[in-house]
């Protein structure tokens, strides 16, 4: 046998050879840096973060999902203005900004150093073009926030005037989102494939289903990163991506997946773990249009029949915030509302026996996410302990779920984290969003909130916080916890992911 | 034999055919528009149908197949409807990647079937063979991702040895290319060896079995010579078979392997665009499975030719 | 049944210039595809209570005629009337009549029984096919008349021995009283001290219950014992007819000939008739010159036979 | 059988096959494996150790004690519970799946030998045609049409098995339509469905057996391979492939959950295997005179 | 007498517990053809497999079988079948024994060449200088055993052969490297009446050409009578009757071999015109009574019959163990 094994090998040793000399000149081939993953620890010049869930496409105004902007935002792109760790609007690309005509009128001082990568500079007419393009190029639903713009002109080449139809305190919150991303008026032909921008680094290539590589903006026209190269790798799989961390083919877990997993982590001096907290509400949603959810005793019922400390350790681990509104604690109207209906499970068998719903089968429809799935197992349990039946399925995230559950309305209830910043009026100001929900009050105080002074913002945002829970349009089941771990010397990781761009610039090491 | 080789060219061809109508025929049941997909939850109605018309979704079915299968033939599997990008250079390298992955295994399990599955027949009525039958057995019944998960847990995260996943095209950096394929090519491989192995073993025994061995033997040869001689080839149109399906199977089921080991291939371009609805690439994905399966039946049934002469003549 | 056998009657079987191809697998792109003549212008008549034999070597087209005698196979061209009834271009449904009246006793003891059925329905599966219901008692007769014990009703083919088989194979084939026997090689699979019982009780069969029979072998001594008349077959054609001690004794066809000095006889051994004489013979009746020489002509290649299939 | 003069051929075990200890001993050891499997299912309909629905916080991830002899898994269920519970979703795949390719591969693979021989070619072709729709293809094509669950599982994996029935019940038909109690039979005035059902099916019934067995384990692998995807058992259906999906994220802190229920299936696989390699002994024609 | 080629004492095969063979004597001298007849299940063929070494793995065989070859230059080799180690064997098969299956039809691999087939016995043995000269030789060992177009036949793959012209090509290997002893194992069985002249023909004069032995396994007396000197017959695993064919034919003294030369004689009838029989049939393997193992069969069987009869005669080349023999006339 042995004098035929070579024979054997050579025609399969040739064919690998062939496959990989095609893979050399292939048409879409990574550069060196972005194509590998590991030997990144050693480099003082390269990073390599984990991440979860890989854009489908780098062109966040076609396309949606959090992904891209998490990746392009503030990172490639630069906006007017961004978010900082505690919630605050701070400067960006605008140095400062003044409101003025009953708070209608927004005057932007630009920065006149700025450049695109495409070697032109930034200047107030690529700032109206970007606002204006909103409106005649995007196709994703957040443009419909830049609707409230009815005018934007540039005074100087450093000067921005954006007039509003109605004031809106959201507006200039949302220009701190992928929204207000300065595109260069000549540089949007390949969005997909080519963004262009004037972020501290510069997009250089992406390896589909693997890794997008960016690279330091030797240009910058602020503090230049840390680091020459940035990797942000994907993975499908929670403990592939821990696997990767352990064996230093990364050296950042920006998202643990699996709560549990943390404690191969935590007491090892060559990580960190960082614990902070983010926008992502993980709401228990109902389908308010639903003749069962349309009696207000079935989900109080609910909400009291959820042990949400229980349901936070076995889905999450116990990492997580209990807030029990649907507001986050890093926004400036949040208020613990846990207490509006304790768990007790006499009081929600008693409710439901009140409306005539003990028995009543809900459907629960949760999409393919880690939390969902582990989530839902517990409020399975949890309300058939009260005397309610529920059917559990998990339909495959995102275009199952968009399709069955968001747009379909086909369900009873769900579970999906809500991480869009300030996004109580997107999910219950509504009445055609899919939580069915929308009460003229509430939708009153929300326009007054938008439009009235930052106290009054923050007043009648809280009494819409507590109105929701007292009328339990939802239930808050907890708020995911920010949790990263990465290598030990790692510095200027964000404690709190509550800005939809996570912010690479200040990545550094110690 | 030219005959032979025109029937089943004829008959690949046909196949090719057909099984694009099919796969076609799949996507339009497929729920989901893949414009509204594309546009997000919030889409209105004008966006979606200027999307409809742009990737031509709005044109009659006939229509639309007629410009995709021409497209294929001329290597053009057109533009994703969601990231914009080409098709095809982005399926060419996931094919490589899951070329290089399956030749690999492929390599190992007939490295590992062909010597062992012989031994197996040889000495299967010795302590040696029932042993190794055994162990093959084990093998064969355990899941190529669990087998994943324990080498992983075992030579990248106990013993460092290893890493634990991730690619790196050969051209750039050969050595850490071969350390990251070594353990998901391992796991398909010992698996798939051991279903190979069971399969080599029944095939030497049905050849020892013949007639024309024991006239090998009677000539003078030893056992092994005579099985080396006369008994593999023989033996080979099961193997050969069973590897062809082997192949074929695994240009897909590898994916269960590309998700343990982090890995971009072809069956997680398809599992990820099913996701995404992003259609166009999805019935690209398939058919270029679903042709690399024909092509490799096609060519299964050309060795078939080249091993047994008495097929080159005789009508099947 | 005798008093019906009268000379107005037709013939028990009469085939008339019968061909048969076969199309082969096409062997090339370029030559047409190769058609194998299994049978070219056959014609016989066997008359009733006859005991007519058909003597060929294999590949000759003796089962290819035997099938289409049966019904079972379709002849390309040519007429084939059973009991006076054109049979070869109706339809399967349409040949109950052909069931009744004509049945088959095949070679192979081991394949010719389902080995999944029990021996009672073997035996009344030609009934329960026409209709009849209820044929214990048929069965349990039937045994009888092969020299077998009612009790194997009960058990599977593969209880029983090669010859014990064969009797199985006879009993069914007289289930529906058929007036035809049609056997294909009914001993050439059997051990020689078994193969006389069997030869023993086709002819004590065939006399006892008038039934015409056509008997293929390969075997002319085999032919000699039980047939009256015989046809000699040769790639796909009749070469010979005639009674069988005429055509034993003084053949006339070189091949009937070279058939007949072929074959090894007991005591023509003993008496000298050695495998070299037996050689030249052969090659005498073939027409070969050099008997002794060592080219000998070329065996012919014979078209599709069962065994060349294999 | 051919070669060996025929006296020989009934005096040797035909050579190269198990000895009838071997397939006796391979029967029983896959019988016993099964047996125990197919009790636990029927057991975990009307008892399991704990209830698989409950949550139970307090005794998350707890190691075996006498209390949980597998332990508990992160939502404090008790592993041997889901264990009992989820061979029922095993057994359900495995039985749905083989069903549905047994039920189309079989009268496809009687009808392809039964026809004129060029249809049987084009039908087989078609057949062949099917293999180039892997089970896991199929089923991420249909979970697209149908959603993630069982049921998709099952019939991805049932058609994606027809051709491995279709061809071995072809093989082995074409083997009996040439015998000649099959002529005897059509001699005898039987139709071509008499033949088929009477003559056909039960001496290729067999074949599918042993094909239903082998069958059955690469089900049970195919549907814990498409768990791992989450394209099998939804969340709250307990599945053996749904563990080892769960159990992986834990594989460190509690590899326990990652090892039960991959020797679960390893055990149900190997015992399929074994109980078909026996019954393909057993039932081997050439062994058939020796009974 | 001349030199025994092969020479078989007391072989007893079993498998398990049953016996298949029990106490065979076997002879063969140089130049001499002896034939084994018997029918299905009595032992001829395993005989033929013990003597080439080649008993399937489960089979254990005791006794001595002794193969006695020429290695060239006059040099004897004398092999001890049952002791030898597989190097040994395999010396011997296909040089000083050569052996002729069956079933032409499989006994040739179907992926080779029928002229490298051929050649291949030669290199194996070293018998030919070279591969080239292997080749020839084979290509002239065809046109020896009467294939028309030896060159192009041997270019031929087995299927492209009818099954007369595979069984030449199995004699021309057998015969290529002169064995010593040639065993044939029922070769004309599946071939046809004129074509199995030929070969009986080919295979008497092929080793008549060399001097060599010949065991002739049929089930076909009139065969055995073309060819062979002498015959044993052989029933249940033991040989019965042994001697000259013609007295064994002619003055048959085992009651078997008187059934049997009734049952094969078609030309012969009794009184009312049947033929004669052997009642039964042939029991099958590990069943045939104790004793005399034809008992259960025989019309004269008595009690003294339930032990074993003795051999009578002159040794183990002529005699019969019968306790009511056929009496001399």
């Amino acid at each position: 046998m042995t004098h035929h094994l070579p024979r054997l090998l050579a025609p399969l040793a040739a064919l690998a050879l062939a496959v990989t000399a095609c893979t050399a000149g292939s048409s879409t081939a990574p550069a060196p840096a972005g194509s590998s993953a590991t030997t990144a620890g050693g480099s003082s010049d390269r990073i390599t973060l984990g991440l979860v869930a890989e854009p489908a496409s780098l062109d966040f105004t076609k396309s949606d999902g959090a992904a891209i902007p998490q990746a392009l935002l503030v990172n490639v792109y630069e906006g007017l203005v961004k978010l900082d760790q505690d919630g605050k609007i701070v400067p960006a690309l605008a140095t400062s900004w003044k409101v003025s005509d009953e708070n209608k009128t927004y005057t932007f001082e630009l920065t006149d150093k700025a450049k695109f990568t495409n070697g032109t500079a930034f200047t107030a007419a690529d700032a109206v073009f970007s606002i204006n393009r909103v409106k005649t190029d995007w196709t994703t639903s957040l443009k419909a926030a830049m609707d409230v713009v009815a005018e934007a002109k540039a005074i100087s080449p450093t000067q921005l005037q954006v007039t509003l139809s109605a004031p809106s305190n959201d507006w200039l919150y949302r220009m701190t989102t992928h929204l207000g991303a300065m595109f260069s008026a000549t540089g949007v032909d390949d969005l997909a494939n080519k963004p262009i921008g004037t972020g501290p680094y510069t997009f250089t290539s992406w390896n589909r289903g693997d890794s997008i590589t960016l690279t330091r903006n030797e240009a910058y026209w602020g503090t230049k990163p840390h680091y020459q190269s940035v990797v942000l790798k994907y993975f499908k799989d929670p403990t592939a991506l821990n696997n990767a961390l352990i064996t230093n083919a990364i050296n950042v877990v920006t998202t643990v997946q699996a709560p549990e997993a943390l404690g191969q982590f935590t007491g090892n001096s060559k990580y960190q773990v960082i614990e902070g907290t983010t926008n992502g509400e993980v709401l228990l949603s109902f389908n308010n249009a639903n003749e069962i959810f349309k009696d207000k005793r079935v989900r109080q019922a609910i909400r009291h029949a959820i042990d949400h400390k229980a349901l936070m350790e076995t889905c999450w681990a116990g990492k997580g915030t209990l807030i029990g509104s649907f507001v986050p604690p890093t926004d400036p109207w949040y208020e613990d509302l846990t207490g509006v209906t304790p768990f007790n499970k006499a009081t929600a068998t008693s409710l439901l026996t009140q409306a005539g719903k003990l028995g009543a089968t809900l459907r629960l429809r949760v999409p393919t996410l880690p939390y969902a799935v582990s989530c839902g197992q517990v409020v399975k349990a949890q309300l058939e302990a009260v005397g309610l039946k529920v059917t559990l399925d998990q339909l495959e995230f995102p275009a199952t779920w968009l399709e069955q559950v968001f747009r379909g309305g086909d369900f009873d209830m769900s579970i999906i984290a809500h991480v869009e910043p300030r996004d109580l009026k997107a999910v219950f100001g509504n009445p055609a969003y899919y939580t069915k929900y929308g009460t003229p009050e509430i939708q009153g105080l929300l326009k007054a909130a938008d439009e009235g002074s930052v106290d009054e913002q923050t007043a009648k945002l809280k009494q819409v916080g507590r109105l929701l829970a007292e009328d339990a349009a939802g239930d808050v089941l907890f708020l995911l916890p920010n949790l990263m771990v990465a290598d030990a010397g790692i510095t200027g990781l964000p404690q709190n992911a509550i800005a939809v761009a996570f912010d690479l610039s200040k990545l550094g090491k110690r | 034999m030219l005959l032979r080789i025109a029937e089943r060219t004829a008959v690949f061809l046909v196949s090719l055919g057909v099984s694009s109508a099919l796969v076609f025929g799949f996507m339009v049941l497929l729920p989901g528009d893949p414009a509204r997909v594309a546009l997000g939850i919030n889409a209105t109605e004008v966006d979606v149908a200027r999307l409809r018309a742009e990737f031509g979704l709005d044109r009659p079915l006939g229509e639309q197949y007629l410009s995709w299968t021409g497209g294929l033939v001329r290597a053009d599997l057109g533009t994703s409807y969601i990231s914009r990008a080409e098709i095809g250079p982005q399926i060419a390298d996931r094919l490589q990647v899951s070329l290089i992955l399956v030749a690999a295994s492929m390599i190992i399990a007939v490295l590992l079937a062909l010597p062992f599955g012989t031994l197996m027949a040889v000495h299967h009525r010795r302590a040696s063979g029932v042993v190794l039958s055994a162990i093959s057995q084990v093998g064969v019944a355990v899941p190529a991702f669990l087998a994943g998960i324990l080498l992983i847990s075992v030579f990248a995260v106990h013993l460092r040895w290893l890493p634990s996943g991730g690619w790196t095209p050969p051209a750039y950096d050969p050595g850490l290319f071969l350390r990251q394929l070594l353990l998901p090519a391992l796991s398909l491989g010992l698996v798939q060896g051991a279903v190979l192995t069971r399969y080599v073993r029944s095939a030497v025994l049905e050849v020892l079995r013949e007639d024309f061995l024991r006239t090998a033997r009677a000539k003078g040869l030893t056992p092994l010579r005579a099985l080396v001689r006369h008994g593999l080839r023989n033996a080979a149109v099961p193997v050969v078979t069973v590897l062809g399906l082997q192949l074929a199977t695994l240009l897909v089921g590898a994916v269960v392997i590309e998700r343990v080991f982090v890995i971009p291939g072809l069956g997680s371009l398809l599992l990820d665009n099913v996701g995404n609805r992003d259609l166009i690439v999805v019935q690209d994905v398939v058919m270029v499975l679903v042709v690399a399966v024909l092509l490799v039946n096609f060519v299964v049934d050309l060795l078939y030719l080249a091993i047994d002469p008495r097929l080159r003549t005789a009508s099947r | 049944m005798t008093e019906q056998l009268n000379a107005v009657d037709p013939p028990a079987i009469r085939v008339h210039d019968v061909t048969r191809e076969f199309r082969r697998g096409r062997t090339s792109l370029t030559r047409p595809v190769p058609v194998v003549h299994a049978l070219r212008g056959v014609s016989l008549e066997v008359a009733r209570g006859q005991r007519f034999g058909i003597v060929g070597e294999s590949g000759c087209g003796k089962s290819t005629l035997l099938r289409i005698i049966a019904g079972l196979d379709r002849p390309t061209t040519g007429s084939v009337q059973v009991e006076g009834v054109e049979i070869s271009h109706l339809p399967e449904r349409r040949l109950g009549f052909l069931r009744a009246q004509l049945q088959l006793v095949f070679q192979d003891p081991m394949s010719s029984l389902d080995p999944r059925m029990r021996v009672r329905d073997i035996i009344a599966e030609p009934l329960v096919a026409q209709g009849h219901r209820d044929n214990r008692t048929r069965v349990h007769e039937l045994l009888e008349a092969v020299g077998m014990q009612p009790d194997a009703a009960e058990r599977y083919p593969h209880q029983f021995s090669g010859g014990q088989r064969q009797r199985i194979s006879i009993a069914r084939a007289l289930a529906p009283d058929p007036r035809i026997l049609v056997a294909d090689e009914p001993v050439s699979a059997l051990d020689v001290s078994v193969r006389a019982q069997v030869l023993n009780l086709l002819a004590e069969l065939v006399e006892r219950l008038s039934l015409t029979l056509v008997f293929v072998s390969h075997d002319l001594s085999v032919v000699r014992y039980v047939c009256d008349t015989v046809a000699v077959m040769s790639r796909g054609e009749i070469v010979e007819t005639g009674p069988i001690a005429r055509v034993y004794d003084t053949p006339e066809h070189p091949y009937t000939r070279q058939l007949i000095a072929a074959a090894p006889r007991l005591r023509a051994a003993l008496a000298g008739r050695t495998a070299a004489v037996l050689a030249a013979e052969t090659l005498a009746a073939q027409g070969g010159s050099r008997p002794t020489s060592t080219a000998a002509p070329a065996v012919p290649l014979p078209p599709s036979s069962p065994k060349d299939t294999r | 059988m051919t070669g060996l003069s025929r006296g020989a051929e009934a005096l040797l075990p035909p050579p190269g096959r198990r000895t009838r200890r071997g397939t006796e001993a391979t029967l029983l050891v896959g019988g016993v494996i099964i047996a125990v499997i197919v009790l636990l299912a029927l057991v975990s309909l009307v008892w399991t150790p704990y209830d698989t629905g409950e949550i139970n916080p307090s005794e998350r991830l707890a190691l075996s004690s006498d209390r949980h002899w597998l332990g508990t898994d992160k939502f404090g269920r008790d592993v041997f519970s889901l264990l009992m519970v989820g061979s029922q979703t095993t057994l359900l795949v495995g039985l749905v799946s083989v069903g549905v390719a047994a039920l189309v591969g079989v009268p496809l693979g009687i009808l392809s030998a039964m026809v004129p021989k060029w249809w049987g070619e084009v039908i087989i072709r078609a057949n062949d045609l099917l293999l180039a729709f892997p089970a896991l293809l199929l089923a991420i094509m249909l979970t697209a049409v149908h959603g993630q669950g069982v049921v998709t599982a099952m019939i991805a994996i049932g058609i994606a098995t027809i051709p491995s029935f279709a061809r071995v019940v072809r093989s082995g038909a074409i083997g009996v339509m040439k015998t000649e109690y099959v002529l005897a039979a059509r001699a005898a005035g039987r139709r071509p469905l008499a033949i088929a059902l009477r003559h056909v099916l039960p001496n290729v019934a067999s074949l599918v057996i042993v094909q239903a067995s082998v069958s059955f384990a690469i089900a049970v692998l195919a549907e814990a391979a498409l768990s791992y995807l989450g394209l099998g058992a939804p969340p709250g259906t307990p599945s053996w492939g749904r563990m080892l999906q769960e159990g992986q994220e834990l594989l460190f802190v509690a590899p326990r959950l990652e090892v039960f229920p991959g020797v679960a299936i390893a055990l149900a696989v190997l015992g399929f295997n074994l109980l078909g390699d026996g019954l393909r002994d057993r039932f081997d024609p050439r062994l058939e005179d020796r009974r | 007498m001349t030199a025994d080629v092969v020479r078989v004492r007391d072989l007893v095969v079993t498998v398990g517990a049953k016996p298949l063979l029990v106490d065979v004597d076997v002879t063969v001298h140089r130049g001499e053809r002896v034939g084994l007849i018997g029918e299905s299940g009595s032992g001829k063929s395993l005989t033929a497999l013990a003597i080439m070494g080649l008993l399937p793995e489960d089979l254990i065989p005791a006794g001595s079988v002794v193969v006695t070859g020429h290695s060239g230059g006059g040099v004897q080799r004398v092999t001890s079948v049952l002791e030898a180690g597989e190097p040994a064997l395999a010396a011997m098969r296909g040089r000083d024994v050569a052996m002729v299956f069956q079933e032409p039809m499989t006994a040739l691999n179907p992926t080779m060449r029928v002229g490298a087939q051929v050649a291949e016995i030669m290199t194996i043995h070293r018998t030919v200088p070279d591969r080239g000269a292997a080749a020839r030789r084979a290509v002239e060992l065809l046109d020896r055993v009467g294939l028309p177009d030896p060159a192009d036949a041997a270019r031929a793959y087995p299927h492209q052969l009818s099954g007369g012209q595979r069984q030449r090509v199995v004699v021309a290997m057998a015969l290529a490297n002169d064995p010593a002893l040639l065993i044939c194992d029922e070769p004309t069985t599946a071939l046809d009446v004129t074509v199995q002249a030929l070969v009986l023909d080919l295979v008497v004069r092929g080793v008549e050409a060399r001097d060599a032995g010949l065991l002739f396994i049929t089930h076909d007396l009139a065969v055995v009578a073309s060819v062979c000197e002498r015959v044993l017959v052989m029933y249940g695993g033991r040989v019965v009757e042994a001697g000259e064919v013609q007295e064994v034919f002619t003055r048959p003294r085992h009651r078997y071999t008187r059934g049997l030369i009734g049952a094969s004689d078609l030309d012969l009838t009794r009184p009312d015109g049947k033929l004669y029989t052997i009642q039964g049939s042939v029991p099958s393997s590990g069943r045939f009574p104790a004793g005399c193992v034809f008992r259960n069969r025989c019309t004269h069987a008595t009690t003294e019959c339930e032990s074993l009869p003795p051999w009578q005669g002159s040794g183990p080349e002529q005699g019969f163990a019968c306790w009511h023999p056929v009496m001399a006339s």
